[in-house]
């Protein structure tokens, strides 16, 4: 169990008003976190304190510096329980961690002919990039498809999964409406045919405890700022034996090991894929981020974002009638996220009631539009939680709504 | 309240035009056509115009998908596009977009286009501004397709 | 002319002891440069203030935030006379700048038997990615020459820029010794042949006033964390006719206009060039950075590089017979930075002695082998300077080699 | 005064050996090589090993160019190594690189290997390591390559 009042006392912004004192509900944590003052403290120590570029720097500050910095680094790879930090590279946050995939491994082991499978509920993070490798290497892309309620429909799975498939990219747990997917189930699969996984985890680290060795994944993405950590840095997991075949990816300082006009060759794993000054502070940051979430526990802040999205799923009961609520109705299947149409009222419109009343949520298509397309609306509105978030918040975004109901309820539909 | 401040956005002009959208039936005797889709709202426009023979504009015809503030900012313009020509109309959408713009000059010429003062609000919500100005980009593409345009 | 001393009370870090109570003198600003206080505080502020992803958010914070990042752009286009904000991308640091540009212009627009021309000076992050390009597109790399002093030798120019050059990718002045190159007229000779021209600001925009339209360049580099800005946050000024015509990059949330399972088009300009969630933080720090060089003036931040080159160089001729110091003499031709060379101290030796006195330099490639191996020697000792740095500080720098000669120097020499 | 402390690294016999680096004459005559570079300093280390009969090592020579804690590292190796077995250079080498990680097992063996308890200072200095270091990893390949290594 958290102490949420004690722990909104650890986050700065929780005890803003916006407009004339309305206090600030956040719940548009999907999107990007809040920090914790041990956060935003840790990058004013650095830059007060000790900083300086990493990497063979002979001074005292860089010294400090690269050890903070790579300390980082290992608390990332404990905290997914990844067999090394040689395996934990530095990037700017989820989509390039992913891009990055697509342009290295890819390139080698995408050939004409072969599959990448994904599933109906990505970000488009995890499908624009495999929508240009399948075209460049005449390769398919695959979709697993929808349940009626929005969950993977696993039916056709194993013709889905077959010796074509080279690749499955795959979210742990869907932004756009919670769903938390059998990722490990799926590895299994796939590994059963010689493919590949990636793991998007954007949504599922911060979220809940995630283990790439129990996954059995390839890759794992995922960013910072999604976790309590700074923006601008993210993370690309590479089981071991995979990365030290990968070519690297954005040359320059630092990825190499000798350089002359001609030619190059390459630095030691990780910092081989690590080209230029990285985000000192950031990674710096996120370690920060990790011992917050390490000190709370993973399994209480997955268990918090169940117990508020069964709270909200059960006070949502008494707009049945009208709201339409996407994914599983299981919180345990899907947490976090509660995403919802009303007929009557335009996502935006209920997004500009709300925000008046202090409420931040999401509207639109959370970088999902295919998904949300075939949800048959134009948008949804995303309320997303995380472990600052209180009942009393949820009631007051049901309040919120039944508010914009009276406002611009009388059946007047958003259709034109 | 809250729900005062919202009456400066969502004035009863508005909502009254969101609920009964003007020349919202597609007209089938046109002159010319213009569209806008914004994806990221999901939002949409369809728009129909007809002329008589000195060129100003006798129908208008507009659906769509949208927010209100969409709905009612089309509607409000399908009412005042009516008996302009082409260059009164490109008149119009130029002082509207500069009043979103939070033009000053705009601004002080509030007063001669009825209903449409009422958008006025919408500037104080940026990420909104957007969605008043769809159905003058499908305005604006119906009139360059005329061969006066 | 600067008040470093009022100057100096802006950065915090200054005011740091290392060791037992040496005072930090930071001579490694061409590796990183410290903040002020208003940066730091501007990242305080966003993080505790109104921290929300954005674009398309309908609430209070991503209006202010999305507000506030494009506002940073903005200043950064002013900055260096772009001819629209849209033609500025925001990316991790100079060498993220020059690879997207080694990943998109570059592969529509080197061909085979084409030719790319850079300097012997280049840093890693400008020459690395040159190379691949070259071998993928059976394109030649070619390198412009140095004259005795470390000069660029433009003898035979005429005859590098030719009808086959079709990119100049050049460093406006050397992190390694600090020479500034003339790129308005390399520029001028690279359109008359219709070839692009690249300039690596990375240590020209930090120190002087640069303007791209009067360069005349394609492309312009640079990093924040060099200029007083964050880590993680670096930019790419793109010519706004050639942007249009570019392919993006990387690829994902927010570079996209509208996404199906198919297929993706592309959102407009800068933000296709910008997937996923960007470094809000560090983009509006690199505004207060920006807001605090413009408060100095940029001309007199140039002039007091020079003015402290110049003292550097009058002090170091005392040790004259024995110092190789590289690079022009003329402060007006180099500034900013001194390297050099002892036989009898091998830099690392040297750099440890100064940082036990509070000194911080950089030993050895600066990322910058082939140019260091040209001088004939395995590295060289680097001082570099800011404008928070003082004439005081160089004499303790020269007091601190004498200390290390009188340690070391017993004609023992490095070499085995 | 910052050069006491620096004392600490720079030990007399560090510095000592720095100036009179010993083995330093290429062998003519040897069994295996060994070499290592460290393209980040320039560093550079070439050795030269010879056996008797029993595989002890009987001579080395050590050439190349670096730093003086690289430098007397080296040095101070090429006297330990003669006269020992492959097996035994291989427990001092071990030794000498958990010394360096800190491990304090190794430290608490601190007296045995004569002048090589001076690079005990390097520790101090996490950058400096890798040049204390460099040496070893020549003789390293070294070993590596003889018959019975
Ligand atoms: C001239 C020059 N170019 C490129 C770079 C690379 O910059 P960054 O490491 O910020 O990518 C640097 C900095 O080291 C530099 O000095
Ligand atoms: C599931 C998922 N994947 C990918 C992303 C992209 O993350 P980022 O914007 O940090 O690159 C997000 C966040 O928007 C996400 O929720």
């Amino acid at each position: 169990m958290l102490d949420v009042s004690k722990i909104r006392e650890d986050f700065p912004i929780l005890s803003k008003k916006v407009y004339d004192g309305q206090p600030l509900i956040w719940l548009d944590s999907a999107a990007t976190s809040q920090k914790p003052r041990s956060v935003i403290q840790s990058i004013v120590d650095y830059y007060e304190g000790f900083n300086a570029n990493v990497h063979r720097g002979v001074h005292a500050l860089s010294i400090e510096s690269t050890a903070a910095f790579e300390d980082a680094r290992q608390k990332v790879a404990d905290f997914i329980g990844a067999e090394s930090s040689e395996c934990i590279i530095w990037t700017r946050n989820t989509t390039e961690s992913i891009n990055l995939v697509a342009h290295t491994w890819a390139q080698e082991n995408i050939h004409a002919g072969d599959e990448i499978l994904v599933t109906a509920l990505e970000h488009h993070s995890n499908l624009v990039p495999w929508q240009k490798v399948a075209r460049d290497k005449k390769a398919t892309l695959r979709i697993i498809p929808l349940a009626k309620d929005q969950s993977l429909d696993l039916s056709e799975i194993d013709t889905l999964i077959n010796p074509r498939t080279k690749l499955v990219a795959m979210v742990q747990k869907s932004n756009s409406i919670g769903t938390t997917n059998p990722v490990k189930e799926l590895a299994a699969k796939a590994r059963a045919v010689g493919a590949a996984v990636l793991v998007d985890g954007a949504q599922s680290v911060p979220h809940m405890p995630v283990d790439v060795a129990d996954i059995d994944c390839d890759f794992l993405a995922f960013s910072g700022h999604k976790m309590l950590g700074p923006t601008g840095i993210g993370v690309l997991y590479v089981k071991h034996d995979i990365l030290e075949r990968m070519e690297p990816f954005l040359r320059g300082g630092d990825m190499v090991l000798e350089v002359s006009y001609e030619d190059a060759s390459w630095n030691s794993l990780p910092w081989r894929f690590e080209a230029g000054t990285p985000n000192m502070a950031g990674a710096i940051g996120m370690g920060a981020a990790i011992d917050y979430l390490n000190g709370l526990g993973m399994e209480n802040v997955r268990d918090h974002d169940i117990q508020l999205t069964k709270h909200a799923l059960d006070s949502f009961k008494e707009l049945e009638e009208e709201l339409e609520i996407y994914g599983p109705k299981d919180p345990a299947l899907r947490s976090g996220v509660v995403s919802f149409h009303h007929p009557d009222v335009h996502p935006h419109d209920l997004g500009t009631v709300l925000d008046r009343r202090g409420i931040a949520i999401r509207t639109g298509h959370h970088c999902t539009m295919p998904l949300v397309r075939s949800l048959g609306v134009p948008a949804t509105a995303r309320a997303s939680f995380y472990l600052y978030n209180t009942n009393e918040e949820v009631d007051a975004l049901l309040d919120g709504i039944k508010e914009a109901l009276r406002y611009f309820g009388n059946g007047a539909g958003t259709a034109g | 309240m809250a729900l005062e401040r919202l009456d400066d956005l969502y004035r009863d002009a508005i909502l009254e035009h969101r609920r009964n959208p003007r020349n919202a039936d597609k007209l089938e005797d046109f002159d010319t056509t213009g569209d806008a889709v914004n994806p990221f709202c999901g939002d949409e426009i369809h728009l129909q115009l007809k002329q008589d023979d000195k060129g100003r504009i006798t129908a208008v015809g507009l659906q769509g998908e949208g927010c209100s503030i969409n709905r009612a900012s089309g509607s409000m313009m399908s009412e005042a596009a009516k008996g302009k020509t082409p260059t009164e109309i490109r008149a119009l959408t130029d002082w509207v977009r500069k009043l979103m713009q939070g033009d000053p000059e705009a601004e002080s010429q509030l007063s001669p286009e009825g209903d449409l003062r009422n958008l006025f609000g919408v500037r104080e919500y940026p990420i909104r501004i957007k969605c008043a100005l769809l159905p003058w980009s499908a305005l604006d593409e119906a009139l360059s397709k005329l061969s006066d345009g």
